[in-house]
């Protein structure tokens, strides 16, 4: 049996459905994110488990346990804020040991627990200070460790690092991952920033407009997203999504691409989607840019690799890749090459198209194929 | 907020520990009124030694401001609350209404004891009789037909006294021409309307004044005598500064003291303003009555009305009302407050000239039967009927009503109104 | 998304497995809030219904309670529209017209000049602001007579000017029946500008001083930043303002008493002036109470749709 | 951040600017100081220089007693020992008034703000709404009730033994103050919570505190900028109250200073002491005056952390 279970979780402010029916589970010691974008349901979400916002049906569940109806203060679970949520009024040491004085432990033992998690964080010589006084990082920590000291059965992260400066987004990212390694916690995780929940998940929930797209593990999410909109939000640069007709030429079942001013692109039909139907049909190709690449770049093992000269429309050079961008399709088609590729734009370039890695969408419902 | 809640209560125990003083005591009189300038307050310390002799505390409860509607305020809340109080302060109607609402308390038998029905002037028991009981003792009788005149100016302009209102504008006259200000008026509507009590007595005699004003008869209050009253209140305009509006009365009194003005249409509580500064009746000021006016006096009383206390506060009550009305308080105050006794039997040895004026031309207007009742004062109807009345008289002199003509025919509409 | 809405009320099936402790701790807040909001349904609104009920019949010196009929408002109506001679009614309610638009215009605008003024790195703010706040301070007992003595042709300011040799100066409004309700706008605007200007202050500290950099960068003026930045961000503070000062504008009752004592001819009367009056003076509880609740109702339409769009506003 | 930073350095020339901002704002004190300067001034004065003289002239030879004896020898009603005595009744009305009131404001403004329910609008409209009734429409209906308390207070004394304050006209004071100031106090902190981040309650929760744990150690401690704008508002109108205070408290030994100073001042007849009345005047009104003057720094600030909707 998973460790957290949510099942059916309804919720509505008046006429409006914030939540409509989400499952979800998360075995011991996973990290789940919960991740979409701004509205769709996700804070609120996790609010629902903290037991700050009640729900309207369904029902959530802890190691077996219901425990939709206990006050917040009983469900033996920490929260960490996007704001922090520091006591402006209390020291770093009397924000961490806030939780344990209201469950009535000792000050002996506060102290012993403020000091442990004071220096698993290394926020020492912090403990004296005023949240006011504090960095944002170091606040981020404070906040961490206000959620650490209490040891509880399930952490929450609400976009804990939005409000950092993208260098220590990054470090704390990893400082969390670190934490999760090696406490072994169970935590939820709310973010709209799809990088983090690709790095730090064991497990993704796909939110749109209160109901969940998709829930699997990152490379799942990642390879074979359920619908376009999952295909969309999660990957940057984003999945290119190309419309295409399913043509029949000389007994094999191809993808037709047009262009303008150019030949229509022909290409074979991604081994993840069955070719028998699709005969006439209007697809829509999902295929990442880092399969796309330039012939010499291309995976090695690639199956089915097919190669189309396209003209260039812009370069953009990232360090470590090159994104170039063409046309097809009637779509910006970004492609991800060598760094040190010699395209230039407005000259003609072979683009090889990997696609064990592409993907089909039904454009009516927008569900993979 | 530990501190916070110690001093809330703190502050509550401070304020619950008053509490068993607050509560009535049974030895003691609650006197509400308005009497706090220092020689009102010097007259009623006679009342409150008077009592003290007789083992009796006072529990002073002054609210001063707007010619008593202030106190009036506070009672109207005291009474709603059920504390009344011992005795208050109050004018006229007022103690009527308490008395139709059955607050006020029954002091016949001291009445009777004290003989009150013999020596206070029938008009005046008109207030302090309530359907054959005795509900307040009356203090003192004013007189509102007056004329207080600065004597050196007097004598600087050469006039005489004035017997009609014609000689009277002709004195005005004269001080205008010799550069004072001739009528020193404040110009708030009641004294304006006293000032019109005199003209409508003077202008109409004492039938009419008793008829229009007394009486509400409409075909007095629409006659050609209140349009003449009217007149000779404009024709008396010109005769005021300009700067008469909303002055209080006691600066105007003071203006004639000082000499700045040459007379000033005012009762009698005027005079103690005179006495307040010393000056002598006849050597620095003349009081004479309101020309055309000599033989009816225009009153008002201040009263105690006297409250339904509860039985072991009632022996205070009647040492209150008896030392009010014995002889030696009776003199002792309003020799001092400028009025005369409210009863008739009082030796005025110890008042001035004026006073002694007062106490004889009351006594011949009790008996002639021309002792009538401010309307201004709230002596001649009920606050409504008399304020409505306030009303025009002020917005004739302030040029809101601009003929005598609108004027009887406002006051009329007015008084019918308020009915 | 700032919706909070705490676990207050449970479903009705699981009332039987909640403690009796847990459902006192739930109806915690509406507890703790429940004496305040009776105190108030009791004092205000039961007192305004009684007022009413007071209204209808013909209650004179104390309170009477046989419903009779609408007389009262039957002589308000008459009233109203009696303007020569102006029937007290007549005077009070244009006096509120007059008053309350220049009163609350004024303080206003003079609350916001001085703010900006004081916001400009003022040496010496510390010593100025408690000027401009003190009259706040002083009820109308403290500064009545210094007010009326300043006001008063004889004494004040015509004569001092005029001592300093500026005869043709002529101030004479609070004699004046026309006038004297300008004069009580004066000593209106006096007591309640500085309070207005300490809200704009505090308005003006908080803005983003990022936009006003931006305004300079897009090349506004100074005056232009302040008319087409500044001022409009202020917006709801003219709006808390305006409820200040237009709820002191209806009650103001004192201000004319201790000024004008009611003014020539009773031209200076505020409503408020004319229920204490029917109320206390000329016993006339009917009316009195008839004019409060016209009052109240006046109040009413300004108010309310202040607060529907305050209230609406923060359900964002 | 003043808005004023950046637009300064903006202008012309700014020597000019400068005087005329500094010429405007004098301009403006000196008119806002008249009538305290006309009070002080004609309180040092004798009687006669005040008849005869300018009002706005200084004294030619000041003296200090008008202000001894309004003090402790001008009469207020019969008692002649000066306003001193009357302090006292204010202060042990006005600082209860002003604590509950403030304390049950804030307690309302904090479940009206962060334990919304149902309806928690319309409570807060109607609470706000009472701010705009008439004094003098409540006084004789809230006299009645006031009554009624003080019977059910002395019954109740009787039958416990124990005073329970109920008809003290202090405690009515407090309690009729604390009514009516309500209204304020709650929209001061609601206005002022409203603005507080609710993840810190939403923290606090999660960490195990309860509604009254999360006011008293969460909320109160940061709510001080707004607490000494409901304070110095409500001490200024309780402790300039007259019409209450005349009508509930009038007897001498509970008089609060308003009454005092008015019997002191508006009495009807009689030479009126100007000097002296003016100084018990600015005697009675130095409280309110202190409190405007030291605090007056923290107000503006208080009303920027939240009072003012900005």
């Amino acid at each position: 049996m998973a460790f957290l279970e949510m099942s059916g979780l309804r919720k509505r402010f008046g006429s409006v459905e914030i939540l409509k029916g989400i499952d979800i589970t998360l075995d011991k010691g996973g990290f789940l994110v919960l991740v979409g974008p701004s509205g769709c349901g996700k804070s609120t979400l996790l609010n629902t488990i903290a037991g700050l916002e009640t729900i309207t049906a369904g029902e959530i569940r802890v190691d077996g346990q219901a425990i939709n109806d206990l006050h917040p203060s009983k469900r033996d679970i920490a929260m960490v804020f996007q704001s922090y949520a520091l006591y402006p009024n209390m020291t770093v040491a009397e924000n961490i040991a806030f939780a344990l004085e209201m469950r009535g432990v000792p000050k002996a033992e506060r102290r012993l627990a403020v000091e442990n998690v004071a220096k698993m964080l290394q926020i020492g010589h912090l403990l004296d200070r005023k949240p006011s006084q504090l960095s944002g990082g170091q606040r981020q920590r404070v906040a961490m460790g206000r959620a650490l000291v209490r040891n509880p059965r399930i952490f929450l992260f609400d976009e804990p690092l939005s409000n950092l400066d993208a260098k220590l987004r990054v470090d704390m990212r990893t400082e969390i991952k670190r934490l999760h390694q090696t406490t072994g916690a169970t935590i939820v995780y709310v973010t709209h920033d799809q990088i983090e929940a690709m790095t730090l998940a064991t497990k993704i929930a796909v939110l749109k407009d209160g109901e969940v797209q998709q829930v699997g593990t990152p490379a799942e999410i990642y390879n074979r997203p359920a619908n376009l909109f999952v295909a969309d939000f999660m990957g940057n640069p984003a999945m290119n999504l190309l419309e295409a007709s399913v043509v029949s030429e000389g007994g094999r079942t191809l993808l037709s691409l047009t262009r303008q001013g150019d030949d229509d692109i022909r290409l074979p039909v991604p081994a993840s989607a069955a070719a028998s139907g699709l005969d006439g049909r209007k697809v829509i190709l999902g295929i990442r840019p880092e399969a796309i690449t330039d012939r010499d770049g291309a995976d090695r093992h690639a199956g089915t690799l097919e190669v189309v000269e396209s003209v260039v429309e812009v370069v953009e050079p990232a360090g470590s890749d090159t994104f170039v961008v063409t046309h097809i399709a009637g779509k910006e088609v970004t492609a991800r090459m060598r760094a040190d590729t010699d395209a230039k734009a407005g000259s003609r370039l072979p683009f090889a198209f990997n696609l064990d890695k592409a993907v089909l969408f039904d454009p009516g419902t927008g569900r993979r194929i | 907020m530990r501190t916070i809640v110690k001093a809330v209560a703190g502050a509550l125990l401070a304020s619950t520990a008053m509490v068993a003083g607050a509560s009535a005591q049974t030895k003691e009189v609650q006197m509400l009124h308005w009497w706090t300038s220092g020689g009102e307050a010097a007259a009623l310390n006679v009342l409150k030694q008077d009592l003290a002799k007789e083992g009796y505390g006072w529990k002073d409860v002054p609210v001063a401001g707007g010619g008593g509607d202030a106190a009036m305020t506070a009672l109207k809340a005291m009474v709603a609350a059920g504390n009344y109080p011992t005795a208050s302060q109050m004018l006229g109607y007022t103690v009527l209404d308490y008395a139709a609402a059955g607050v006020m308390g029954d002091l016949t038998e001291t009445a009777k004891k004290e003989g009150w029905d013999k020596s206070v002037p029938a008009p005046l028991q008109k207030f302090a009789v309530y359907k054959g009981k005795w509900v307040a003792a009356p203090v003192n009788v004013h007189s509102v037909n007056w004329l207080w005149i600065n004597k050196a100016v007097m004598d600087k302009i050469g006039g005489t006294q004035p017997k009609t209102f014609d000689e009277f504008i002709a004195l005005l006259d004269k001080a205008k021409a010799a550069g004072v200000i001739p009528l020193a008026l404040g110009g708030q509507n009641w004294q304006e309307a006293t000032m019109f009590d005199s003209i409508v007595l003077s202008t109409g005699g004492p039938e009419f004044y008793k008829k229009a004003m007394n009486d509400l008869d409409e075909s007095a209050l629409k006659s050609d005598t209140m349009k003449k009253s009217f007149d000779n209140l404009a024709k008396l305009k010109p005769y005021v500064d300009p700067n008469f509006s909303g002055r209080d009365w006691n600066l105007a009194t003071a203006m004639v003291i000082k000499g700045d003005a040459l007379v000033q249409v005012m009762g009698d509580w005027a005079k103690g303003e005179f006495v307040a500064a010393k000056k002598q009746p006849g050597t620095d000021y003349l009081c004479y009555r309101f020309p055309g006016t000599d033989g009816s006096v225009i009153y008002n009383s201040d009263m105690f009305g006297m409250f339904n206390v509860p039985a072991d506060r009632k022996a205070a009550q009647v040492a209150l009302a008896t030392a009010t009305l014995s002889k030696s308080f009776q003199s002792a105050f309003n020799v001092v407050k400028g009025s005369v006794p409210a009863r008739t039997d009082v030796p005025d040895t110890d008042f001035d000239a004026c006073g002694k004026k007062g106490i004889a031309d009351l006594k011949a207007a009790n008996e002639k039967g021309t002792l009538f009742g401010s309307l201004a004062q709230g002596y001649g109807a009920p606050p409504a009927v008399a304020n409505a009345y306030k009303d025009v008289v002020t917005k004739f002199v302030h040029d809101q009503i601009k003929t005598s003509d609108e004027a009887v025919k406002q006051l009329v509409a007015a008084i019918n109104d308020a009915k | 998304m700032t919706i909070t809405t705490m676990p207050t009320a449970r479903p009705e099936r699981e009332a039987g497995a909640v403690s009796l402790r847990g459902k006192l701790q739930d109806a915690l807040p509406k507890i703790v809030l429940a004496p305040s909001f009776a105190a108030v349904l009791v004092f205000v609104y039961g007192f305004i219904l009684w007022t009413i009920y007071l209204s209808f019949t013909n209650s004179k010196t104390f309170p009477s309670y046989v419903l009779t009929d609408s007389r009262a408002y039957q002589r308000l109506w008459t009233w109203t529209f009696q303007s020569d001679p102006p029937s007290s009614w007549y005077t009070s309610i244009t006096n509120l017209g007059i008053f309350g638009v220049l009163y609350i215009g004024v303080c206003l605008a003079l609350g916001l000049l001085l703010a900006i003024l004081l916001d400009q790195k003022i040496r010496g703010e510390g010593v100025l602001r408690p000027i401009y706040l003190y009259p706040m301070a002083l009820s109308f007992i403290v500064t009545g007579v210094a007010w009326k003595w300043f006001l008063d042709p004889g004494l004040g300011l015509e004569r001092t000017l005029h001592e300093w040799g500026f005869t043709s100066f002529h101030f004479d409004w609070i004699k004046n029946k026309d006038r004297v309700i300008y004069t009580v706008v004066i000593a209106g605007v006096w007591q309640a500008s500085g309070f207005v200007m300490a809200m704009f202050l505090a308005g003006l500290r908080g803005i983003d001083g990022e936009i006003l950099k931006a305004a300079q960068i897009d090349g506004a003026t100074p005056v232009a930043t302040y008319r087409r930045i500044v001022i409009p961000m202020l917006r709801p503070i003219f709006l808390s303002a305006f409820i200040v000062l237009a709820h002191m504008a209806i009650k103001s009752y004192d201000l004319v008493v201790a000024l004008t004592s009611g003014g020539p001819g009773g031209s200076a009367w505020l409503p408020s002036n004319f229920m204490y009056e029917y109320t206390f003076k000329r016993n006339e509880m009917a009316v009195g109470s008839a004019s409060a609740v016209i009052m109240l109702m006046t109040i009413t339409a300004i108010i309310v749709p202040y607060l529907y769009s305050e209230l609406r506003e923060t359900n964002r | 951040m003043s808005a004023a930073a950046t637009t300064r350095t903006g202008g012309g020339s700014s020597l000019a600017n400068r005087i005329v901002i500094y010429g405007l704002l004098l301009l403006f004190a000196l008119v806002y100081l008249i009538p305290l300067f006309v009070m002080l001034v004609t309180s040092f004065k004798s009687m006669d220089e005040i008849q005869s003289g300018n009002m706005l002239a200084l004294p030619q030879s000041p003296s200090f007693d008008a202000w001894a004896r309004a003090w402790g020898e001008t009469c207020v009603g019969l008692t002649c020992a000066g306003i001193k005595g009357y302090f006292w009744n204010s202060i042990k009305m006005v600082v209860p008034a002003v604590l509950i009131s403030t304390i049950l404001g804030s307690l309302n403004g904090y479940v009206l703000t962060k334990w919304r329910f149902r309806g928690h609008k319309l409570v807060f409209g109607l609470m706000l709404f009472a701010c705009f009734i008439p004094f003098q429409a409540v006084l004789l209906p809230m006299a009645t009730i006031l009554g009624a308390l003080g019977r059910f207070g002395a019954d109740l004394e009787s039958a416990t033994g124990w005073n329970w304050g109920f008809g003290n006209p202090t405690v009515n004071l407090v309690i009729v103050h604390v009514i009516y100031g309500l209204g304020f106090t709650t929209l001061f902190f609601r206005n002022y919570y409203e603005a507080f981040p609710t993840e810190l309650i939403r923290a606090a929760q999660v960490d195990g505190a309860s509604f009254f744990q999360i006011f008293r150690r969460i909320l109160l401690p940061n709510s001080a900028p707004i607490f000494v704008v409901t304070v110095i508002y409500q001490f200024t109108n309780i402790w300039n109250d007259f019409l209450f205070a005349s009508a509930y408290a009038g007897s001498g030994d509970v008089m609060p200073m308003t009454v005092a100073l008015n019997n002191v001042v508006n009495t009807s007849t009689g030479v009126v002491e100007y000097n002296v009345n003016m100084a018990a005047a600015i005697i009675a009104a130095l409280p309110t005056l202190l409190v405007y003057v030291v605090a007056g720094r923290y107000f503006v600030r208080g009303l920027m952390a939240g009072a003012v909707k900005g």
